[in-house]
């Protein structure tokens, strides 16, 4: 059953993704690409990665699709025809697929028990030993915040610098008049009026539902951050949720009234403050004495020391992330401008 | 063969007909209608895996899936309707601004 | 007892399974984009629902069995609004239903607002 | 008033997925709770018409008639899935929404949708275009009885 799942999965992971590549349309592709997406996720779960299946969910099949949107906005929806069919790239990539068709026959049976995984001294000890001496039952947050705490320092400054680069490109004065603000506020199409009735100007539905959702949403991203220690979540997921939230919040009401709730510098400010929260643990047990995020020696109790570094590190890479994504979007949506477009 | 691989099942195959429709089309609200299907479907898989392998904790995975097939189904309309995701979707509130 | 409650959860999932299969079957077979929504609905309400209870029935009366309630009101409060926000944005494009149905007899329903 | 509900509710909500109850995670939850009531009063989200919450027990009632409505209705679509020539006869008909408030109409229009073999199309003041699949399942909308519960449960708002 396990085994047929997985093919069953791969299979279709393969349909979608030869589908996307196929289409001309580029939001024809950003649709197909979140189903891929769903997919894959489904296989990380099959494999019992959930943390990873968290993270999949929450920016491969829903910020990705927001953030590709955006950017459809800002260039178009059709994809320029490819100039001539070339040899050469198609025999260099059939040449590396075969290769690594070849590499896989080497690799082992998935779960089996003589895998490297299975029989390396790290993977021992982080099973028996990382449940006394950090005491949080999620293993995969003992390792990834505490074990291998620089690997995660190292992905929340990749997150940081992403955004500060998308910042850099996006927030440029950009030519706009004054009003333009105004008047897309009505973009609707003129197909609809054929119809004899026109789409209402205002969605209601959306407009009252999300109201009901958005503190639900924000608590569960709360709830994700703070039981990264004992289920799956943590700081990363937890702050895609929460941006989730917000930008929500934006879709419904207006970019321009986000801002007014969380201006761009305030969402600068967070973007810093959570690497700086990071580093600051880090630091912090170097004054006391220790290494470089060598959580122990945080409280006079090592296990009591680890939980509150995990605590903070966890809460500056959430805060980080969430700031990472607004200002992304921001950056995104804010440059677009409504105009009509033909998307059959 | 419990029922939960019996449901697993049936799901996958449910999942295979809808990505069959977004491949097929034809236009892209088919193609957005397969992947929202698809996330439902998600979800349900999702709860069952979890009931199977006796490890319940991935519902709150469930939750952030509906969560985000929302958000970009809300996003679709408003790139649709606008052709951007910037102003409001909503008049009702700018009255007071 | 545990029998009674297994027997259940097979009915239930059963049910669910059934449905999800008439759900991929329907968007494959219907012929426009208005009534394929229609067989979106299914999965996301009837079978949703119901192995949704049929996994509760496993689980009893634990926060787990919370979890579960979580995500069917979850689905129920976003289901018909992505359905409804997918619909208008159809219909504002100008994408016409076809009212005639599935091949069939031309004989039309009563409609207010028919436009063809 | 309606903050200090949203609080209360919240905090319910935390209890009820968190199932730690040791006191770090519950202080958290308590600050979490906090926070989140205070961005929902800037944001603005907790006016009269998205507040659900009072409506009591009204609602539940409505949901269990929903759901057996939602359960006969997906028995129809099915019909139509396997014998569409016999059954699927598409329409496009606009009913009214007696409602007053907001709340009711949205309540209506998603109701409307939630039961298989009608879609809301379009929600305008309150005119409300729905998508029927068969006849059957457009005239269960047109004969009112869903708008009548709805405008019944917020009568007593």
């Amino acid at each position: 059953m396990e085994e047929f799942t997985d093919i069953f999965l791969m299979l279709l992971l393969v349909a979608g993704s030869l589908a996307v590549l196929y289409v001309r349309n580029l939001f024809v592709a950003t649709m197909l690409l979140s189903a891929v997406s769903f997919l894959m996720a489904l296989l990380f779960v099959t494999l019992d990665a959930v943390d990873v299946a968290f993270t999949e969910a929450a920016v491969g099949a829903g910020i990705s699709t927001v953030l590709y949107l955006g950017t459809l906005a800002l260039v178009g929806s059709s994809e320029r025809p490819a100039a001539k069919l070339s040899v050469i790239p198609l025999l260099l990539a059939l040449s590396v697929g075969g290769a690594l068709i070849y590499a896989t026959f080497d690799m082992p049976v998935i779960g089996a028990a003589d895998t490297p995984v299975q029989l390396s001294n790290l993977t021992k000890r982080f099973v028996e030993i990382s449940p006394i001496e950090i005491g949080i039952p999620n293993m995969v947050t003992s390792v990834l915040a505490s074990y291998r705490g620089f690997d995660t320092f190292g992905e929340t400054t990749v997150v940081f610098t992403a955004a500060i680069g998308v910042l850099l490109i996006l927030s440029q004065k950009h030519v706009r008049r004054p009003e333009e603000d105004e008047v897309e506020q009505s973009g609707l199409k003129p197909a609809a009026k054929d119809h004899g009735q026109v789409g209402s100007p205002h969605d209601l539905i959306p407009h009252v539902v999300s109201k009901v959702l958005i503190p639900f949403i924000l608590l569960f991203a709360f709830y994700v951050q703070f039981h990264g220690d004992f289920g799956p979540g943590g700081g990363f997921q937890a702050g895609v949720i929460m941006a989730a939230g917000f930008i929500l919040y934006s879709l419904i009401f207006g970019l321009h009234i986000t801002k007014k709730l969380l201006p761009l510098r305030v969402v600068e400010l967070f973007l810093a403050f959570g690497v700086l929260l990071y580093g600051g643990v880090g630091v912090a047990s170097m004054i006391k004495g220790g290494n470089f995020l060598d959580y122990n020696v945080l409280s006079a109790d090592p296990v009591a020391g680890q939980h509150l570094g995990i605590l903070l590190v966890e809460l500056g890479v959430g805060i980080t992330v969430t700031a990472a994504m607004l200002a992304i979007f921001y950056g995104f949506a804010g440059r677009a401008q409504g105009r009509g477009k033909d998307v059959n | 063969m419990t029922i939960f691989s019996i449901t697993a099942f049936a799901i996958l195959v449910s999942v295979a007909m809808a990505l069959a429709r977004a491949i097929l089309g034809p236009t892209a609200y088919d193609r957005i209608l397969s992947a929202n299907a698809i996330g439902t479907k998600t979800v349900l898989l999702i709860a069952v895996v979890g009931f199977m392998n006796g490890r319940p904790d991935f519902l709150d995975l469930a939750l952030v899936y509906s969560l985000m097939n929302f958000i970009g189904t809300i996003a679709v309309l408003k790139y649709f309707k606008f052709g951007t995701l910037r102003g409001g979707l909503s008049d009702t509130r700018d009255k007071d601004l | 007892m545990d029998l009674i409650l297994d027997i259940g959860t097979w009915i239930s999932l059963l049910i669910g399974s059934f449905f999800l299969l008439v759900t991929g079957f329907g968007l494959l077979r219907f012929p426009d984009l208005y009534t394929r929504i229609h067989a979106g609905g299914m999965a996301d309400t009837l079978a949703t629902a119901i192995i949704c209870f049929g996994l509760a029935l496993q689980s009893g009366f634990t926060l787990i069995s919370v979890k579960l309630l979580f995500v069917v009101i979850f689905v129920f409060l976003t289901s018909p609004t992505a359905t409804y926000a997918l619909a208008q944005a159809a219909f504002v494009a100008g994408l016409k239903p076809r009212l005639d149905g599935f091949e069939g007899p031309s004989e039309k329903p009563a409609t207010n607002n028919d436009d063809d | 008033m309606r903050t200090l509900s949203l609080f209360f509710i919240l905090l319910a909500v935390w209890l009820l997925l968190s199932g730690i109850y040791t006191p770090l995670i519950i202080g958290f939850g308590v600050l979490s709770c906090l926070i989140v009531v205070l961005i929902a009063r800037r944001m603005d989200v907790l006016d009269k018409e998205s507040f659900v919450f009072n409506l009591g027990p009204k609602l539940l009632t409505y949901w269990v008639w929903l759901f057996i409505e939602i359960v006969k209705a997906n028995y129809d679509v099915a019909k139509c899935v396997f014998f569409p020539r016999k059954y699927l006869r598409p329409s496009l008909f606009s009913v009214k929404a007696t409602q007053k408030d907001d709340l009711g109409k949205v309540i209506y229009a998603n109701s409307i949708t939630l039961t298989p073999g009608t879609v809301t199309v379009d929600l305008h003041e309150d005119t409300i275009l729905v998508h029927g699949l068969t006849t059957g399942a457009a005239e269960g909308v047109k004969s009112g009885d869903m708008d009548r519960r709805v405008s019944d449960i917020m009568g007593k708002a």
